[in-house]
């Protein structure tokens, strides 16, 4: 799927790095992925883990709003929808982050925490790239149900 | 994008969120909660019938108001009218153990 | 021809009536609320809502429950969802200022 | 008005007194009244005129259900229904029944007394007739509102 065919369709769009784009953003990839074909469910999935990645640049990677941009970049074929952010921010180790206990009582529980655990529930792939020159790269796969 | 509205019964409020919960407009409902519990009132029904999205900063807000309205046994902040995919987002989380989700609105302030 | 659904509440009952009621159907109404106040329950919301019709013997039902549940000051009737040409009605024959109307179920559950 | 000129419709139906037979004698009264071309305020006041009025014969004139029958004509015309009811039950003194006082508070409040003065509130003309042989026959109008 990383090799997406040539007969897939591109569009990119870039976002000033703040929360106010949310709405503009979650608009993009919303009608990126009803013509993809995706179902309602598969469509809300992919707004809302674009959503949860863009908060995490916000907040994460630019340290705060309004000091960079967000590349938005949608590329779809026959069967998938896949989704590429790019930011010029500070790079982490995903994999240090601690999954969330969604089973802990009430008391026990954190109120945040459930941005990388939700965009890799509702896509079907996750992954980041850091490079010193392309800047960080976060490229996230929703596939169309397929009866087989 | 968001809509609040409030409504101050006897023995609860009710508040009813219309549009997108976002990072950007969840500070918005954090602040309506704050200000009932400011009131020194705890029991709280957040009918999410208009709800069109919630993001993980929305579900940091409930956390935190249920939290708080728990807290000496003084209160809850219940549910109502959740849309079908709004519930889908509660289970994927583990939140629905977390609320009492009642169908309507008069269900729920009829719970307290 | 009349329905009848009841949800009972911690703090009051709920009964909502849809289609008509007149002097066929009003003793069905009264069995209702008889019912409640048996079980010693004298705050009751009335969701109008759905009655498409109510001629005078509906009105005495009313008026008899009203008296039931304010005796001792244990209770009250009240009133929600009426529609414009029953609340017609109870402008002519005097009913609207014996009863809270409430715009919503939510609104008069929380009353109490 | 009570001359009816003959250019008006005229449909009859008897109906069982009893309680039951109040849904159809309303459904009937309220076509007659669509087709005279009252509005929906008018329909409902003829609907609920009848139904007090019929629910009074039962109770009152038969002393009880099933022990009669009422017949109910509607006449209509370019300006007017005008809706009569006749039964053979026992006839009333209809100047006798004192006015329901309706600012009463619920403690003085009567539960009934309200079905003769909502009948001449909802209607335009309601007279009683009471003969040994042609019954006990209520006349009762509604004209279209006129803009004069
Ligand atoms: N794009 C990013 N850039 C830098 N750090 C990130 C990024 N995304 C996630 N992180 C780190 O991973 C942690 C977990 O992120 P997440 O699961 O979204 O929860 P939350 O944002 O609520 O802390 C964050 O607290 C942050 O330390
Ligand atoms: N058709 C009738 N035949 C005989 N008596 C009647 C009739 N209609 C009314 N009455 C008398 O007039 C009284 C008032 O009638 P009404 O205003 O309809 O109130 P209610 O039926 O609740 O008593 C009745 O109690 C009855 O004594």
């Amino acid at each position: 799927m990383n090799n997406i065919p040539s007969s897939s369709r591109t569009q990119t769009l870039t976002f000033p790095a703040q929360f106010e784009s949310l709405l503009r953003i979650g608009e993009f990839v919303t009608r990126a992925a009803r013509s993809a074909g995706l179902d309602s469910t598969a469509v809300y999935a992919v707004e809302m883990a674009v959503d949860e990645a863009c908060t995490n640049i916000i907040e994460h990677a630019y340290g705060g709003e309004g000091r960079g941009e967000i590349e938005c970049t949608c590329q779809m074929n026959s069967h998938a929808l896949k989704v590429t952010l790019r930011d010029f921010g500070s790079s982490f180790d995903p994999s240090s982050v601690p999954e969330p206990n969604i089973t802990a009582s009430l008391e026990e529980r954190e109120a945040g925490g459930l941005g990388l655990f939700l965009m890799r529930k509702l896509m079907d792939e996750v992954s980041f790239e850091f490079t010193p020159d392309s800047g960080n790269v976060l490229t996230m796969v929703k596939r169309k149900e397929t009866i087989s | 994008m968001l809509e609040v509205v409030t409504n101050q019964f006897k023995r609860c409020d009710l508040v009813k969120a219309s549009g997108r919960v976002d990072s950007h407009t969840a500070p918005q409902l954090a602040d309506t909660f704050e200000a009932i519990n400011e009131a020194g009132r705890f029991k709280i029904v957040f009918d999410m019938s208009g709800v069109e999205y919630i993001s993980s900063a929305g579900l940091r807000v409930m956390i935190n108001v249920q939290k708080t309205c728990k807290r000496w046994n003084r209160g809850e902040l219940v549910l109502a009218g959740v849309p079908e995919h709004i519930h889908g987002t509660l289970d994927l989380t583990g939140f629905v153990p977390l609320f009492k989700i009642f169908d309507d609105d008069a269900e729920a302030v009829g719970s307290f």
